[in-house]
């Protein structure tokens, strides 16, 4: 038993030190794996030195523990990359509602003793919070989930908030009557359960589908709290360490979520409810959904890119920002991406701007590569970063015979892993078009000055 | 107000242990960039399904069907937590495996 | 099908209508061309450069033009040349058809088919085209220069120990194609540059460049096609007024406003060179068209009220290599645009056809 | 008394803020204030609330208190800038002296009640342990604090680790022994306390004096585990947390302390003793010595000046630095600090050498000031940076009659409130001569190649 | 052995204290800019002065001459340190005064 | 004491010794300056200037002779002026006294005392009379902007609608004053720079400010104060070998390459000028002393293979007005540094004096 209490130890540890390097994108990995060292030490740990374990139930323990694994490993080997989010969220619900089973039990445990009303208060309340928050991320997380394979849609009820915030007011209620023993009958905890569960499918429900991520990061911390419950209630430090760890890491961690949307928390939980799309500048009438990137994910992006392609555009020279282009190329060749300018023979306002502003800031003209010799090189470019271009990347000059710039060449930033267009709004170019690029699945918008924003994303890439 | 006071001056300990963690916990978040958001939060889901060692022990100690039930399900569920939390987070890490320099 | 040019007979013209490079792509794409010996010379292609290319050198001007079935030249032909030419075939020249009317008789009386390069719309498609651009574009790099060689200061600014040499200052009229290169090359030179223009959306370009746009009331501005159609009396005075302290300020003055097929506006009266430096450069390149000071001659430096006025008429002449290439690219695309292996397509409601066919066939069409 | 834990936990907390907040210069001087604050209630708590405190002895205490504040008070206003190193030093000191006379205080308790074998041996390794760390950090302190008011000269005895070493074990084995009972005499107390006032004595004395700094923080860092042991004796949350969280934070800082001065700390410790000059670089013999200045210490002392003078040489443009440099001065103005170029008429290698770099990167004309004009400004000037020049301020042209460039008008930096020099060792420029401005007080070295140091430089300032 | 992990198991929270803080104590020091390097070990050390605390303690016990002269002495040099180490801190500040922007 | 200028009689030159702006020091200084009329016109400083700036203006060179104490010029004054001046005054100008021992004996005979810019020390403290870099600088400036003016091609590298012009090869022999003024110029307009240099240690300062340096071994050559004293015919043979292949790229060719009182070193011969591609320019700074390129000529543009060489041998005089301020900044630094209110101090063993004395009141020192 002593020797558990040390093996939690090192495991409340691993938890510390794993959060600490998944923090940075060179230790994430190790980080993982340590955390979930741990982990195994703590649960065998548990199995084998917690007193009060029959090893008659070690068949169900292990039987448990391999039906769970299998199956845990096999989704989340199965699950595509793009389909992360909602495993997250199913994973997280599973252990929302582990939480929950276990206050479910304990209450049981209680009530073999004798009235529920003669128990400790605190360790009663413990149990029901232990339920509710467990029950609310579970039901959260499978609203979430649902929501993310696009088999639930978003929906607002009339009065959606006020609803909300009183049903979560009555069970709250409901539960301190009973730690109190205002309320006698057991089947308290059905109610609490039931209606704790109506309250996570609420919640979740008028969320978009875009801030999904943030309510599951959300969801999250809960599930951590409801484990340190659980911890409280067995005086068990490591589930105690590692459910306030994930609670609070998990509730800043929501924060810095919106934060990089540069939205607020109330914000998505409350306002700018429905779908994912957003409109970002002043421009026309935005009829697909843009997707924005932030400037430490651009950074991340190039910086483990192998090959970036910069194109810059008439955007670039009224920021000015050909000095610090030249300095982001080559804080990414210290990095061992390779770099190339694209180089549109209209890029700008007069023939050659391009020419003209890279030299200024001493590009190299080997870097600078004519379209026709660059088009067939975006097929194996990972990232193209389009700086303050528009027309001389808009597919419509081959798609739409209808548009002015149908039949000029262009860049085929397309055929590239991914696209970042830096740019102050949705506005168009010189021709006045539209951009179907920026709405292409592939592309993320980068708003923002160019020069502010070059600026920034060569500090993030420094700093990573 | 004295209960409270003699609560928290009980468990004292147990306080500052919160308070500390609860300070640990943003300390380590704070400035992380943002393309680790995700797996961050992968990671800090896989870890809190420690709750699977609330679920062992409630079957460990299973007696009646009722437990049993409910602790195998809640050791299946904490299992999932656990293991699909943390292989997600490390297929999603892969993507930093790619070192240079 | 034959393409072909000849030398260019116009005095001062060193430029030629196909490159070596855009001589070997007509020859890919299964054209023969036909060149007249010697025609590249002004532009350093040798006659073997257009060998190796893979073109016929023919001896006289004549033999290539009475066997092309297209004659490319920069400049339109002079009567002797359109006497040679093969009837019903095609030429593609500059042609300047609003001021050289009887130049369209000349032709049409042989049948020719005849396209002009100056006419080419300005929509996207058309740029690589724009012969008028890419012209412009070396005429804008050249007056910077040939400002910097008549002026007695360096461009940038020097600390040296014998002293500070102060920044020249470069004023620059007309922000368009050859305005902005003009811009471009003289900060890179070190200059301090000032732009004026009546079109305010070029504010922004010429910032993105790096200059410093001088702005005033341009109510009265009509702008069409991207073109300025017309600009009032009254905003060309405003404009002189407030341009006066720039110019006494200004150590080289480069003019490049033109109003297509008008006389170029006035810009700079000789009251304004007055106010000017002593040795101060005026680079007119409107001249042709009139000039945008009172004072510049074509064709000529003169020095006025101490001011040194350069009236070089034709600009992309000086950097006949580089401007030969661009135009014979030029060429390529629009007879790429036009051609079909059995001769030329007439897609009368395509714009650019449209736009560029003066005459078809002995039919005058403008 | 439960109240007072409540105290305690409040005042724990204001000092984890404290420092934290003491770690960005824009809330450090506030952090300071909170944790002063938290300290305030935790000793005004202790004399009204702990049970224990006599009331009789209250005049004792506050008269302890008003003294100490007096004197503490007036040291500390009265010291000049320049030497807060040694009053941070001196109290220091003053704190291991308080932690050793508890242990002293509390050793006689334990006489009082009997023989001191008899007593708790973790309670009596714990006094033994303040006694030692206490006197340790009283002892090297005050020498410390001698050499930094250059009373107590660097000296290094023969086999000075080896005898230091030997030391320390020899008390540790004292204290172990008298624990664990194998000593009975209760004088044991006194040869520990005297044998650790020498051991640190002996621990600072061989320290060279630009080392100082780095020593201080380690033994600030032991104070605080002696603090902690004062706490783990009474039980004392707010002493313990304050102590561990000084004794960890410290030791970290020390390492960091370090590590910016590009160092380890055992190298501190035990190798490059003596002087406190430091031969940077394979230059002619120095004679004076030269204070080298960290990124992030450029980085805030031009931050939070009003005016920076940039004098760029030769060297800038060998390592192209220009952008970069153009880079730093937007930053500054960003900054609202006004930033001007000093134009020495013969830097670099040809006439106009710096013109022609600095119009490349686009810096303004009107910044680029003439020796003659930006003369006068020098003394108004708070921070000059001087980019990879040497001859052109090299005062011998104007001192020295027998130097190649004695009547060379060179740039008077020497006139501005600071000089930092920018390049990669102590080697002479184009004439080939040592600059004295080097050895200047006014003057701290930068060493590196301009390029990067300037890029680094930007990126500390952005990141303050 | 045994008694060792008993000690530890016993003193867990105690432990667990401990860890956290040092791990605080590093998270808190990491990245500071080194101007800030001299400050931080001058407030850091006006903290440790809590050692005042002790003082005042033995000191408000004492009961013989040794401790109160010993006691009074502790509590002179500690808040020598409390006093002059946020005094002194304070003044170091004082260079950031001036904000801007 | 009154100092003189009077108008440079050589062929081809527009410097004037005394700028305003150093007229209104010397004044402030309490000497008179006299001034020919018309002498600063070829710089744009008209005599209003000089009035205006307390400039004494005499009609005729005579007078200004006549009167002046000391007399500033730019070049050695011929016989005639010679003939003018008064007796015992100083002068002060380029001497070449080397290469001109007649000149020297006639101003003996008339007792003048005789400072030559040409033979400043190049010392720190001399750095602001420096006469031959400040003039060396502005031909770097020069040469480069004739480079591009000669050429048809432009420097910069663009990317236009109408095909990408590749950047100009600038190809430049010597790293001197004028050397890297000319890589910083070409640099700036755009063009690929290389450059060689016999000095090894010219490499760093040629990569600052963006040049490619090419090396070869230079085994044999001595330097003496910062000049090249003597390069072995070995090392010249290698150095031709091997830019011979730099040369074939070259568009533009600059040469600097001099050897103080000695004929040019031939840097670029007929062979290596067959080499070189049609229409591309050289630029021969040193076509004065014999010239870097064999086949340059003095004075002329000259085209041979193909390749135009322009044998220009006053650049500085193509910038009068940058240069003659910054010639008398020289003069201006150089007088105060000699002269007391009373007359010039002749201090023997001051390095300076010692090193430009070349006459003392009749007495031939050098
Ligand atoms: N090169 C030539 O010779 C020439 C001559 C005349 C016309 N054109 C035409 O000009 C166009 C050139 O294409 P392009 O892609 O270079 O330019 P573009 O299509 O005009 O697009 C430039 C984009 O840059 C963005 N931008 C402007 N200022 C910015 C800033 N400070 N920071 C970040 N982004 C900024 C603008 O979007 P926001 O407003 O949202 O920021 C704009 O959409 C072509 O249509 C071409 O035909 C070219
Ligand atoms: N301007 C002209 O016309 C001209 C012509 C000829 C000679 N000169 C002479 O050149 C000198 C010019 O003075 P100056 O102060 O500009 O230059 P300097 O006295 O030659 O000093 C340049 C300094 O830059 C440092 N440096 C070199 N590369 C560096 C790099 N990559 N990063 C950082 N630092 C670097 C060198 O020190 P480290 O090696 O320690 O880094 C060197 O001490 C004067 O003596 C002048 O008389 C001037
Ligand atoms: N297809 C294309 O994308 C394309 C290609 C080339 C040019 N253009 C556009 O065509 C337009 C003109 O180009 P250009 O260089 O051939 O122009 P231009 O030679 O016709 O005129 C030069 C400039 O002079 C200006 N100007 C006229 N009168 C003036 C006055 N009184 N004072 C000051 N400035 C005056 C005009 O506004 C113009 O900017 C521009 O909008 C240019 O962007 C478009
Ligand atoms: N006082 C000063 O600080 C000061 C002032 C001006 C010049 N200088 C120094 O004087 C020296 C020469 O200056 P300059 O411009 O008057 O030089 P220059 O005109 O005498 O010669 C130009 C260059 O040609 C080079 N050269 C000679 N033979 C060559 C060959 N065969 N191939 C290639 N290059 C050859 C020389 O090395 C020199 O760099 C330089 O070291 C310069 O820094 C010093």
């Amino acid at each position: 038993m002593n020797f558990l209490q040390i093996i939690y130890l090192i495991a409340s540890l691993t938890f510390v030190i794993g959060i600490k390097m998944l923090g940075k994108p060179e230790s994430a990995r190790r980080g993982n794996l340590i955390a979930a060292f741990g982990m195994t030490i703590a649960i065998f740990g548990t199995i084998f030195l917690y007193e009060g374990i029959k090893t008659s139930n070690y068949i169900w323990i292990f039987g448990g523990l391999i039906v769970g694994t299998v199956i845990g490993t096999l989704m989340a080997k199965k699950v595509k990359m793009t389909g992360m989010p909602q495993m997250v969220s199913f994973f997280n619900g599973m252990g929302g509602a582990c939480a929950g089973i276990i206050s479910l039990v304990e209450f049981d445990h209680i009530l073999h003793t004798g009235p529920f009303t003669d128990a400790d208060p605190v360790k009663l309340g413990i149990i029901f919070l232990g339920l509710v928050i467990g029950s609310i991320s579970f039901a959260g997380s499978m609203i979430a989930f649902g929501k993310l394979v696009e088999k639930i849609k978003d929906k607002v009820l009339p009065l959606q908030q006020v609803v909300n915030i009183g049903l979560l007011l009555l069970i709250l209620g409901i539960a301190a009557a009973a730690t109190l023993g205002y309320i006698t009958t057991p089947n308290v905890l059905f109610l609490i359960l039931a209606l704790s569960l109506l309250y996570g499918v609420l919640f979740v429900m008028p969320i978009g589908g875009a801030d999904m991520p943030v309510v599951i990061s959300l969801l999250n911390s809960f599930t951590g709290v409801a484990a340190a419950m659980g911890g409280f209630l067995y005086d068990n430090k490591v589930m105690l360490f590692g459910g306030i760890l994930v609670g609070s890491a998990g509730t800043l961690l929501t924060v810095v979520m919106c934060k990089a949307m540069n939205r607020s928390l109330t914000n998505v939980l409350i306002g700018n409810f429905g779908g994912g799309s957003k409109d970002a500048g002043e421009g026309k009438a935005i009829t697909g959904s843009i997707k924005e990137i932030s400037k430490s994910d651009a950074a991340v992006l190039m910086k483990y890119s192998k090959k970036v392609v910069i194109v810059p555009g008439y955007g670039l020279a009224v920021a000015q920002a050909q000095h610090i282009c030249h300095e982001l190329e080559q804080v990414l060749e210290d990095e061992g991406v390779e770099v190339k300018y694209a180089i549109h023979p209209v890029a700008g306002r007069m023939p050659g701007h391009m020419n003209v502003l890279l030299a200024e800031s001493n590009v190299s003209y080997d870097k600078l590569i004519e379209m026709d010799d660059i088009n067939p090189e975006f097929k194996t470019t990972d990232v193209v970063l389009i700086v303050g271009a528009n027309d001389v990347v808009n597919p419509a000059a081959k798609n739409d015979p209808s548009s002015p710039i149908y039949g000029m060449p262009i860049l085929d930033v397309e055929d590239a892993a991914h696209t970042i267009v830096m740019k102050r709004s949705m506005k168009a170019g010189y021709a006045g078009i539209e951009n179907e690029l920026f709405f292409s699945p592939k592309n993320s918008m980068l708003f923002g000055d160019a020069k502010k924003t070059l600026t920034e994303l060569v500090s993030e890439l420094k700093s990573l | 107000m004295n209960t409270i006071i003699d609560y928290i001056a009980n468990n004292q300990l147990m306080i500052y242990l919160v308070i500390l963690m609860i300070f640990v916990g943003i300390e380590l978040i704070e400035k992380v960039p943002s393309v680790l958001h995700t797996p961050l939060m992968s990671g800090a889901n896989a870890i809190h399904g420690v709750v699977i060692i609330g679920a062992i022990i409630i079957m460990g100690e299973a007696e009646n069907m009722y437990a049993t039930i409910l602790g195998f399900i809640a050791v299946v569920l904490g299992t999932l937590n656990v293991v699909g939390g943390f292989v997600v987070t490390d297929r999603m890490l892969e993507m930093f495996k790619k070192k240079k320099k | 099908m034959k393409i072909g040019t000849i030398k260019e007979t116009k005095a001062g013209e060193n430029r030629v209508a196909l490159s070596p490079d855009v001589v070997k792509n007509f020859i890919k794409q299964g054209f023969e061309c036909l060149i007249e010996s010697g025609a590249g010379i002004g532009s350093n292609f040798s006659d073997e450069i257009y060998t190796a290319a893979g073109a016929t050198i023919l001896g006289s001007a004549k033999d290539v033009c009475s066997q092309a079935d297209i004659l490319v030249k920069v400049n339109a032909p002079n009567t002797e040349e359109i006497g040679q030419l093969k009837n019903g075939s095609s030429l593609i020249s500059f042609i300047y058809h609003l001021t050289n009317p009887e130049l369209i008789d000349q032709l049409n009386a042989k049948n020719i088919s005849v396209f002009s390069m100056d006419a080419i719309p300005r929509i996207s498609r058309a740029q690589s085209m724009d012969a008028l651009s890419s012209q412009a574009n070396l005429a804008g790099y050249k007056a910077v220069l040939l400002g910097a060689h008549h002026s007695a200061r360096i461009f940038p600014m020097l600390m040296t120990a014998a002293g500070t040499i102060s920044p020249s200052k470069v004023l620059i009229f007309g922000a368009g194609v050859a305005g902005l290169q003009a811009i471009g090359t003289a900060k890179r030179l070190g200059a301090v540059v000032e732009v004026t223009d009546i079109r305010p959306e070029t504010k922004e370009q010429v910032e993105s460049l790096g200059g410093k746009f001088i702005s005033f009331d341009t109510g009265d501005v009509k702008i069409e096609g991207g073109y300025v159609k017309e600009a009032g009396e009254d905003t060309l005075k405003k404009q002189r007024e407030i341009l006066t302290k720039h110019l006494a300020a200004a150590d080289v003055v480069i003019t490049t406003a033109l109003i297509p097929g008008k006389k170029a506006p006035i810009l700079v009266t000789e009251e304004m060179v007055k106010v000017m430096k002593l040795g101060s450069v005026i680079i007119d390149m409107a001249v042709e068209q009139g000039g945008n000071c009172e004072l510049s001659e074509a064709g000529k430096v003169v020095v006025k009220h101490g001011v040194k006025i350069v009236g070089e008429t034709n600009l992309p002449s000086l950097l006949s290599q580089n401007a030969s290439e661009s135009y014979s690219k030029n060429i390529y695309a629009f007879l790429t645009h036009l051609a079909t292996k059995d001769g030329l397509k007439y897609e009368m409601e395509e714009e650019i056809t449209k736009g560029t066919l003066i005459c078809k066939e002995g039919t005058k069409l403008k």
